[in-house]
């Protein structure tokens, strides 16, 4: 018997299975935020997530609203500077995973937060770079949880704020002491990881229900697909509880506030 | 020593129009209460540096306070746009404003840097982004030892920084507790600074290893409750989330922001 | 995750002939019952580096465990020399000692950009010093903002740092407390760590803005009571001063020396 | 009346009185120590003291053998770590006066702790730098405390640990954020200040009953003595009270240690 779920909820829980309780995750707010404490909430009790608020192995019991809610602090391991966050946590190698959202990226997955346009002349200003330029680098790998829709799944972003694998898939060739990149990018239709060789993004899974003509319409470039796609597995009940727990918690939390 | 003034008194005396001002707090204890006395007392022409601008910049970049912003992340958390800092930029009201952008990263280790008396700040960031591009404060070194190639930026040095934390004691110590964020380092890197606190108490309370400013490192010192309102003060009182989301609504609009001003600035007085 | 191993076990597993190894503790909380398994297990040709050599190292290097030692200051605090130190520099016994040698500052910073993954550091630092003329590991860099010259130095990354710590709880996640010196950046700086503790307990109760070492960021602890001993941990014993004035007279002769050894080192098991 | 006093004791009261409420100083062990905590006894009780060990503010009951005992963790402030201490506190220029002690001085101030001799074949190696060489740059200015002795004051010290003026009085010329560097060495026989022109050290006030012969004596170079040489106001009795209880205290401290 299948179970009734969103397009939201099967990327939140795809996303979420990309992660184990080895990993030491540097968590995005937002998508990446849900997916990373869904995992923690389900197989993954001991995963690390780390914030860049300075909060180091957290485990809030609602999602935060910000990077730095207080929740974040009071159920950490123990809360640093910010500056040695970034200095000794990230980019001293301590970080599995840098799990991101974005609103443009480009077939080398390459992510824009910057701005839609031109930079002097925006159409869109957008909230800029935060953590995520050095989190796309020093991090040992690079998740991405994003919607699909032809807006934000680009050609050519309209700006690189955080380096996938440059305007050529080649940008971290030679580059001594960096991360792998992005190695998977999840979405509410698929799932896509980059070509061996060029490192242009293919799907690799899609969702249950989910269409090739409907990833190829919400794709702004000519999508390739692997040899063999998968059937990304279903939500399980467990899962749906758990997610939606959370984001009911989450919501009261949010809205009760003064 | 820190000298205990009003915040009105504190805000007079060590801010100046024109002035570099980097008021710190990361998401945790944003020194709002200082910022809105900074809007009454119609500061004009300020630099300001903030890491993520907030509501705070967005109100004072509003009321017409900055001419330039030297940032990292310019939204409103979990909500979305900074529409103040998006009108001021996009449409030069109430006047224009210029904007110079860094990664978290850089603007940490920048904050570290001025803190601990350098010129720069050294960091293996910025690879294959477009920021250098747009920022011609980026520069990129070469490691003497290894070759590598190593991102460098300026260290921040305002010409004065404000921060909010939990409390003083009557010596003017400074206990900042919970997300400390970069606000050691701002004080540090300062020429001046003005520390808000919750309260002034007999004892910190602190810990062996807790974050405390020495007296002797802080300009000036002003008690000011609930002073990181609607952000939030750990062990004191929550971040009003609620407000963030309501103030997507106010902000929009250049009137109701005005009118918002106007009631919850101007007319209430302040310290 | 760390791994909980007995001292015996991790000293074996985790350091190998001819490695880098940092000890560190400044004065406060030094691996003494570590350094004493290395030289029960007769590890050799070890680069040692260590901002305050102690007496740690000036037995270490009397048992023969080191070709080379990197330092800022070598001496017996507030006693005198280290003579089995200079005896092995200035005499070659029990064997040749290379040294490395470095300010304070400079140390400091190597071990801070150790920790922050870096290759080298940047401190203003050696101004006028004849330091550069004799370690050809301090150069000079320009600042390409301001022009001014600054030292710099190989960041320190060895092959495995040891520290010791008040406590661990049953994950692994050790609280350093009191005097934390550099033992935060040797850990993060290190290839693979060991930390000894005096106890592990359910629940560290570290305050908020602790010095915590994560579990993952560590590679094995061992339960190791009175591990600092004659130097101190805060909250459980206090500094031996009175031995650190005697070991001036073990120290001076390597008969002495030996007999110490055999008695409180070879014959006394560890754990 | 006079009071009976040790040259010793003529040292330390002396190097105390160097120090006032305002200013933070930065404490070298040994002399240095024993000075800045009588100042912090007697007249000056708000002065700051720092350690390199971390401990800032600190207010020990007993004189610490070591940079780093537990006494001066437990009366200060706060106690940071020790990169913290020589970035921010000492490089970022917080520290008013360096206060150093040394095992050689040379006309020129400049001060040597590392080795007699040659540094590849050395007649007596010193325990090195320490934090002395950034100290002697990065503070505002720096006082140091020596006994007199031709061993100890040379013309030309064989190794410059921690620069004064350099070779020839000038290191410090033209060299941007730099210190004042040593202000005034303070002996067991006088009080020398560098030549404001040549930054040669001069003398510039005998403790009582010292005579200029002696100093002369106790001098490796041919010693000048400024045009006005004062006398060095003796120790007051408390301030000898205190002196010796401080030193009985201390000494009963760490001889009572098991």
């Amino acid at each position: 018997m299948s179970l009734e779920f969103t397009s939201s909820e099967m990327m939140s829980v795809t996303a979420a299975r990309a992660l184990n309780n080895d990993m030491t995750c540097f968590v995005g707010i937002g998508l990446p935020s849900e997916a990373a404490n869904l995992a923690r909430l389900t197989h993954a009790p001991d995963v690390t997530l780390i914030y860049e608020s300075g909060t180091l192995q957290t485990k809030p019991e609602v999602l935060p609203l910000s990077i730095g809610d207080g929740e974040l602090c009071e159920s950490a391991l123990t809360t640093v500077s910010v500056p040695e966050m970034f200095r000794y946590w990230l980019q001293g190698g301590k970080v599995s995973v840098g799990f991101l959202g974005t609103a443009q990226i480009d077939r080398y997955a390459n992510i824009n937060t910057t701005l839609i346009g031109d930079y002097r002349e925006p159409k869109v200003r957008l909230p800029g770079g935060g953590g995520a330029p050095e989190i796309g680098t020093n991090a040992h790998e690079v998740f991405i949880t994003v919607k699909h829709s032809k807006r934000t799944f680009v050609k050519d972003v309209d700006f690189i704020t955080t380096v996938g694998f440059g305007r050529d898939g080649k940008a971290r060739d030679n580059v001594p002491n960096i991360g792998r990149g992005p190695t998977v990018v999840i979405t509410d239709l698929c799932i896509l990881k980059p070509d061996p060789e060029t490192k242009e993004l293919v799907v690799t899974s899609l969702h249950p229900g989910v269409t090739r003509e409907q990833v190829i319409e919400a794709t702004g470039w000519e999508i390739r697909f692997a040899d063999q796609v998968d059937t990304t597995p279903e939500p399980s009940a467990k899962e749906l509880e758990v997610l939606r727990d959370l984001k009911a918690r989450t919501n009261a939390h949010h809205a009760g506030q003064q | 020593m820190a000298e205990f003034l009003s915040l009105k008194e504190a805000v007079s005396r060590h801010i100046n129009d024109g002035d570099t001002v980097a008021m710190e707090g990361f998401t945790h204890l944003i020194p709002f209460a200082a910022g809105h006395e900074i809007i009454r007392q119609e500061k004009r022409d300020l630099t300001l540096i903030r890491m993520t601008p907030d509501l705070v910049y967005d109100q004072m970049i509003g009321a017409g306070c900055a001419k330039k912003l030297i940032f990292s992340w310019g939204g409103n958390p979990g909500v979305g746009s900074l529409h103040r800092l998006r009108d001021a930029v996009e449409r030069g009201w109430p006047n224009q404003l210029e904007i110079l952008e860094h990664s978290h990263a850089a603007m940490a280790c920048a904050y570290e840097a001025g803190a601990a008396g350098l010129p720069l700040a050294v960091l293996r960031g910025y690879i294959g982004s477009d920021l250098p591009k747009v920022n011609d404060q980026i520069k990129f070194i070469e490691c003497p030892f290894t070759g590598e190639k190593l991102a460098a930026v300026p260290s921040v040095r305002p010409d004065v920084s404000v921060i909010h934390a939990q409390r003083a004691d009557r010596k003017g110590n400074v206990l900042v507790e919970g997300i400390i964020g970069i606000q050691k380092e701002a004080v540090l890197a300062a020429k001046r600074s003005i520390v808000t606190v919750e309260e002034v108490v007999d004892d910190l309370g602190a810990s062996v290893n807790a974050c405390v400013l020495p007296s002797w490192a802080i300009t000036a010192i002003a008690e000011a409750p609930k002073g990181a309102k609607p952000s939030y003060a750990l062990g004191y009182y929550d971040r009003d989330n609620a407000f963030y989301k309501e103030w997507d609504g106010i902000a929009r609009d250049r009137d109701a922001f005005q009118a918002w001003l106007n009631e919850n600035v101007f007319e209430n007085g302040g310290a």
